[in-house]
């Protein structure tokens, strides 16, 4: 590999005009990803951001490496193929919550479980922003949408469950809010080997405004954001008052001193996935205390590694291929 | 007892035969097929085969919906078809009389295995008396044997139980029909010693029903039936009987070998397709990445990003998925890079027939997409030449950075031919090279890549993830021609879609111009496409050997045409098109050329035979 | 100052104005000319309108990219377009000057927001100097109006915040236009007081905005510069403006009414058709369902899965979603139910130009599906015309038991026309029947349903779940006519596929045959679909009054065509086809009757305008 | 609701031959549905079976009901829909693991949030059957198959793991060699009012005889079932001497002696996501005690019902669609 040089936020941003709506949360995601990619030890050329189509897609045009604005919920699939013939790269995969959990479900569930080695973002603004305003799978049921005049009946979806539920390895959240905690989520999504999904909370101004801020505005968050950190109970409040126990009735959030200390759960981000999906169930609205942080990170047999070792295995095994040998290889005869 | 020897002198001599072996799909036939095959082609006779599966995987035994049958046309001089109407008929069971006799010519040669015509077996088949008995084969050679009990006598001495011998009763039929038509015993059984090794008990049981079938034929004097045909004349080589889904797999890890780089395969199992994925699996030391996604959205979006990063990105599939994977093809068609997509083409429309042949996916691979999003198509049009169509579909690909559409069928998928192989030093010399430098400059004068600057090619530069310097942006949005900008004018959207159509016309400038065969000088010009190539040539051929004149010329490029296909067309009165589907190439040509192609349809999920093609040209020409 | 009344005199009239409105997006230009549209059509002239918006969402203020416009023309006579070189552009900022300068025709007015012209927008809209004096406005007539400032003074007085009154700025504009060009001031200060009720101070501004915009005309001596538009004579009746989204959306509503069925949409929102969803969405009380799919294909699926329920399934897409419907449409043809499959057209391919408008997916709505899948087509030609073709696509899904696809596109969608509403006794009387009984005799001789039985149409019988006795299974395998059961023989898919194409094409029996309209003795005849039909008929119309013979015929049915249309195209030496894509309704026209149709084509994201056709079919034909 | 006829198995039997491979269990499935329909309360006209494509999602052909054989992958979609337009109906939905977690993936997830009135029989055999034997993705690591020949490298879903994490609010378990306990869960899953996911281990004895031998036959089930039943201590072994508890490490297999009856874990089929989840993760494996029975039933909006009502609601409102007012809503002007 080459040497990676020293770079600074102005070489990894491209030079075309960025074009979200003023005010736009996807600005400060970007501005945190371009701030943190000098610290990251890989050069732009050997980083590659696809996306599918959305608001949030618009990312890898802004961002000066390699990048591909493919098609809507697709960009699971083609990153598949991309860093599975090219393990060598470093590959990122940006999209929304309608592009990422709509059509493109499928596509992220497969790249999930297989533990393909992608950093997948999903800016989860719960709306769809390019197609001015409809509901999305991550919007709250009663919503009221141009296509939901009275209101929408799906029960979204969480998706840290849906994550956990797909076999993830590696899932985190954060906010739109907090660069640093954003930066902190997008390094070690990207130290991860294998599939890691990094839901970012992102305010849509236009359409979807103020939709996190009950969770994300600065004096929110010491009652409402859980921030999970590897290894440490998990508490919350102004004077960490709060924490969550584990008991046969699933994640409780209680007073820790109703409880005592030692009954609040420790985080641990390699436990059994039933806890880790039990933190995510307790964001079930715009209302309750959210946790954020690492939910879970195991290691896992990457998938494009795997692949590659079979294709050495082959070779080992066979020798490379000699295509003459391949041409011989049925029952021949000759003609004379 | 006479032994063979002497008998050898009664056999009779013939240009050709064609059998048809059916049964049960429990009864192995495919194999016997197989087995025959492999004998004759080392025998050195030209061949072509036809194996038919039922849809089911495993239908209720003695159905007529479980019957499963091979045919074999054998041929002392070069043929092109299975055959037409088979001479010989091996029935394993009364389902498969009742399915395959009317495929037969009349006074054909029908061979059972009476065990199997017994009450039970005879009502599954829907017969209500036995036409063993009754009369049906009035009119027919009829060749009746015991198999299944003989194979079991035989079987019981040598230790084997009698429900693992009845398994070796497709032996006993082998080594019948390898007796009445002379084929050489020595081939099957190293194959029966190798494919069992281990498994001695299994290897005795399938060489003693071989022999027992052999021994009947001696005993029960069946001489007068005993047939051989001659080696055929073939050009000197070595060959291998090969099947078009190999061929083409082969053809791909041929053409990744003369370009140089990897194979990637997205796909996602259909039949007739899946074999493609099954073969390129097993061949990973050649490099080759083979990925089963999850649906063949994600098989093609795979391959289109493996093809991003520098390598053959390949998707397999049958139309189903082609139709679901319009949508990714016409991001291809706007990132402008190699991509192969491969449509083995089935019965139709929906889930249609998926066990047999048809070829009605071209105006779908024409304009299966939205927008103006041109394609080139190629078509295989024998099972080896499959090996040969791969290898050019890779060449427009990384010639032209353009996904290419790759027509096959389910017919020329399974069926086999005697292939000559190649020496691989001949194989087209194919090259490609990576962009490495920067091609423009920005507005402040610094050194850029810009992806959409053309070569004289019409071609755009591929600059893979990695490169030094070339960091670049692509996407399905319309862009700037040159810098590859996001661009909504106007002008530049008409300019560029007028572009993306001559840059695929322009493929032309590297097709080799058509031949036309047969009579030059005809008023008839029979144009064909794909699998119906040996069907027409066969049908030309006899009506040449008849007298009448024809003219005969075979595509293998359907977009963009061969450069002289227009002016090959003008100098006929009349253009036939034999297609198996409703005139899909013959639109193409009428609205292409505004010369009045007529069709000759057949949309059967079978492959037209030569003897009806002559008559249905003659209609036609009447 | 003279007092209104008098200047008035003064006022010119002539035929037809087309003005552009063009500003940021955050300008408001697009409710500024649905109001000056509004009062226009009160006003009783005839008109048509094009909105342009761009691509983002909000694209950064002040630049190229978000430029947004509206451009109308209004007439004292029938017209079809929104007019080719606007005569008049108003430029609320300089990047819409620079975006929309070159549109206009030259000696044009231009009236521009001199409030907007300073350093910062000009360099975001990429002028080095200001426009406005810089000799780039020579040749036409300047209004500089600072209305920003003008606006902000007026509403001071009212007690309205400077950084609220600036948004009025918009209705300044308005007020000054609609003075120019002799509007009404009721219409426009009614639609003001109900649709900002409750929220005074923005009632007051918009109106003190309006009325500073219309003295402004007065006190600067515009007076010159006034024009007025007769009302036109239409023929009586109750008119409304529409769009084609709209009228879409209630012909789908009109039909479930006329047909007695409800409607079920199953949609995924994509630009241009998401408004169609929208609208549905808001009549549930039609017992109209709405469903926001996960996707295209599940979009397609649920309204498949409604038909086979009993309802109207349709599904609304552009190109992108249609390209992944396309095996599930495979689905509906072989299942022979009733489903709408609409298409607004818009750039491609792939992502394309989401927002501009192109009618390249006929050769995709005809072809896209793997295996021989005929489905009829039919096209909208205007906005309104979209209300009647929805009826009819509707119309043939029910009698026929077919998909039906309906192509638009998205200058149709968002362009508007005055439409003389149809009495609801006056629309088509649509009629079906679901099956309730038997028709069919089992092996053993009970009486059974048999789903493919046909009727004279050569229509199954629509038997929905529920129906007492008539439980049956349908699917996408090849299936026997009648019975319906599975079936893979050779024969009977030969059988089926041919059914299925002469069964739709049998629809052409129902068709009204075509009209050629203008000279029907011409020696060219212009062969339209879709959108194009507004400009070729004003083409036509134009080049007639100039004493040229042309003759004109539009098709609303693509497939199968009208019957009498190859006997029409017989009857001209001259066949040309505008249309906007690359020649695909003349390739159909070539194949299918062998004329030499020729395409006049633009693929810009741009409707025709009737002008350059006139140039184009001129230089066609000389 | 017209009165429901007394009916037998033969009733619910369609005259078409069953045509699976003989010993597939499929026909055991096929079975246990035929003799239960006639005990449910509902007529065969107003029963829909619709399928996709593959061995099982032949499955519609047999029953005496309205049904459809539609597309590979795309019978949720194709069931939304027909739930929607007809609440009035009782619509089943049964395909393979192919069918429904590959390629029909997402539709399955989309149809569990939303929670559309459908009962949902997902057959897995852990293999393609129908395309002869590649793998699928329930397949476990290392499968060689035609498609993998050096084995495959897709860690599997866990179809109920996935299901919980797309919000389902029905999910059950069961087996092909157990007629009463598929009975019983289809019962369950029928009664269910939403969407009710059923998992059945389905023995596909052509291409992956055995998958599930080691937990269903009849000696192993003791020690390798977990029979969850609501209300009820979850324990499992010969002697009921093992049992699952659940602690801040997730849901632990125990013995019961060493922990104490009361530590063991009562089943909850309402309980918080967490627990179900906790349990589906105890099967991992071919090897490893395998839990069966309902995972989760919880109450929620059924779609197609509350889409219903705002149909009904808007009627409500704005009265009966009227078509000459509809035409008349936006502004109109008189020509004379
Ligand atoms: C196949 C296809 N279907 C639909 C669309 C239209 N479309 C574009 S973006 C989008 C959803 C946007 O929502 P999301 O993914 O949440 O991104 P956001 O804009 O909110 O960032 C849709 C429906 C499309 N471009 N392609
Ligand atoms: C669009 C499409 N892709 C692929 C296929 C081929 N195909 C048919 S069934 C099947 C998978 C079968 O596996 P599963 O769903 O597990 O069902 P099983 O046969 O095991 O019961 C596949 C890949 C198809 N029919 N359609
Ligand atoms: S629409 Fe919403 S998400 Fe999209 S750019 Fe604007 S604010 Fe951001
Ligand atoms: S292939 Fe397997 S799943 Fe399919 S019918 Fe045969 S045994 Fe059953
Ligand atoms: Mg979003
Ligand atoms: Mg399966």
């Amino acid at each position: 590999m080459t040497a990676v040089p020293l770079t600074t936020k102005k070489d990894w941003s491209s030079d075309q005009e960025v074009r979200w709506c003023p005010g736009c949360g996807d600005y400060s995601i970007l501005t945190a990803m371009q701030l943190l990619m000098p610290e990251i030890d890989r050069r732009r050329e050997d980083t590659v951001f696809i996306s599918g189509i959305g608001c949030a897609a618009r990312f890898p045009y802004y961002m000066n490496t390699y990048g591909m604005h493919s098609i809507h919920g697709r960009s699971p699939a083609i990153a598949t193929g991309l860093a599975m013939a090219r393990p060598d790269l470093d590959v990122w995969v940006v999209g929304g919550d309608g592009d990422m959990l709509s059509i493109g479900g499928n596509h992220l569930i497969h790249a999930l479980r297989r533990n393909v080695n992608l950093t997948i973002l999903l800016f989860n603004n719960q709306i769809y922003g390019l197609t001015k305003g409809q509901y999305s799978p991550t919007s709250e049921v009663g919503k009221v949408t141009k296509s939901t005049p009275m209101g929408s009946l799906d029960h979204p979806f969480n998706p840290i469950s849906l994550a956990l539920g797909a076999e993830a390895t590696f899932v985190a959240r954060t906010h739109d809010m907090d660069r640093g905690h954003m930066q902190e989520m997008f390094r070690r999504a990207h130290a991860h080997k294998g599939a890691a999904l990094v839901e970012v909370y992102q305010n849509c101004n236009v359409f979807n405004d103020g939709a996190f801020g009950a969770i994300t505005k600065k004096d929110a968050r010491d009652a409402m954001l859980i921030d999970l950190k590897h290894g440490e109970p998990v508490r919350f409040g102004a004077e960490n008052e709060r924490g969550v126990m584990i008991t046969d009735d699933g994640a409780q959030i209680v007073n820790v001193a109703d409880v005592g200390e030692d009954k609040i759960l420790v985080h641990d981000e390699t436990a059994d996935r039933g806890i880790a999906f039990a933190l995510s169930g307790l964001a079930q609205d715009r209302e309750s205390p959210t946790p954020i942080g690492v939910f879970r990170a195991v290691d896992r047999q990457e998938y494009g590694e795997a692949a590659s070792a079979q294709l050495a295995a082959a070779q080992e095994a066979n020798g490379p291929g000699d295509l003459d040998m391949l041409l011989r290889s049925l029952p021949t005869w000759d003609v004379s | 007892m006479t032994d063979t020897a002497d008998r050898t002198d009664e056999i009779r001599e013939v240009e050709r035969i064609i059998i048809r072996f059916a049964g049960d799909s429990g009864d192995g036939m495919q194999l016997t097929g197989d087995r025959f095959t492999s004998a004759s082609a080392l025998f050195g006779n030209d061949l072509a085969t036809l194996p038919e599966f039922p849809a089911e995987i495993r239908a209720p035994a003695g159905t007529l919906a479980g019957v499963s049958a091979f045919q074999i046309h054998i041929s002392d001089h070069d043929i092109t078809t299975p055959g037409d109407a088979p001479n010989v008929l091996v029935a394993m069971n009364p389902a498969a009389l009742k399915a395959e006799l009317d495929k037969i010519e009349p006074g054909a040669t029908v061979i059972v295995n009476t065990d199997a015509f017994e009450e039970r077996n005879l009502a599954k088949a829907g017969y209500a008396d036995n036409p063993l008995e009754d009369g049906t084969l009035d009119g027919y050679t009829k060749i009746e044997a015991p198999m299944t009990s003989l194979t079991k006598e035989v079987c019981k001495d040598i230790g084997v139980k009698p429900r693992d011998a009845e398994r070796s009763k497709n032996f006993f039929a082998l080594g019948l029909v390898s007796w009445l038509y002379s084929r050489p015993e020595e081939p099957t059984m190293i194959w029966i010693r190798e494919k069992f090794k281990g498994r001695d008990l299994v290897i005795a049981a399938n060489e003693a029903a071989y022999r027992a079938g052999n021994a009947f034929g001696e005993t029960a004097e069946l001489s007068a039936s005993r047939l051989a045909v001659r080696p055929a004349k073939l050009p000197a080589g070595t060959y291998t009987n090969i099947n078009g889904n190999t061929a083409l797999s082969w053809g791909l890890i041929a053409a990744s070998h003369q370009v140089g780089l990897p194979l990637f395969l997205g796909s996602y199992p259909i039949t007739p397709a899946s074999d493609i994925l099954h073969e390129l699996s097993k061949h990973k030391n050649f490099g080759v990445r083979t990925f089963q996604a999850e649906d063949e959205i994600a098989a093609v979006g795979s391959a289109l990003g493996a093809s991003y990063g520098g390598h053959i990105g390949i998707t397999t599939t049958s139309g189903p998925g082609i139709a679901l994977k319009g949508e990714t093809l016409g991001l291809a068609v706007s990132l402008e890079l190699p991509l192969i997509v491969i449509d083995i083409q089935r019965g139709g429309p929906s889930t249609g027939l998926p066990t047999k042949t048809e070829a009605a996916d071209l105006m779908m691979a024409m304009y299966g997409r939205h927008g103006e999003a041109p394609m080139p198509i190629v078509a295989a049009s024998s099972p080896s030449d499959c090996f040969d169509v791969a290898i050019e579909a890779v060449r427009i690909a990384v010639q032209y950075r353009t996904p290419v559409m790759l027509l096959s069928d389910g017919y020329l998928a399974n069926g086999t031919e005697p292939w000559k192989l190649p020496s691989v030093d001949d194989l087209p010399r194919l090259s490609v090279e990576f962009a490495s430098e920067t091609n423009g400059m920005d507005d402040e004068g610094r050194e850029v890549f810009w992806p959409y600057v053309r070569n004289e090619d019409m071609a755009r530069p591929w600059a893979i993830p990695g490169t030094d310097g070339l960091m670049h942006r692509i996407g399905g949005i319309e862009k700037q021609d040159g810098t590859g900008n996001i661009n909504y004018a106007p002008e530049n959207h008409d300019f560029m879609v007028r572009l993306r159509d001559e840059r695929i016309r322009k493929i032309a400038e590297t097709i080799p111009p058509l031949e036309v065969t047969g009579d030059v000088d005809a008023d008839t010009l029979i144009v064909g496409w794909g699998s119906t190539w040996g069907a027409i040539t066969s049908a030309v051929g006899r009506m040449r050997a008849a007298g009448e004149k024809v003219a005969q010329v075979h595509l293998t490029h359907l977009h963009p045409f061969a450069p002289n296909l227009g002016q090959i067309l003008g100098q006929y009165e009349r253009v036939i098109v034999p297609e198996m589907n409703l005139g899909q190439l013959t639109a193409l040509l009428r609205a292409e050329f505004l010369v009045d192609a007529r069709v000759i349809s057949k949309v059967s999920g079978q492959p037209f035979t030569a003897g009806e093609l002559v008559a249905r040209i003659q209609e036609e020409t009447r």
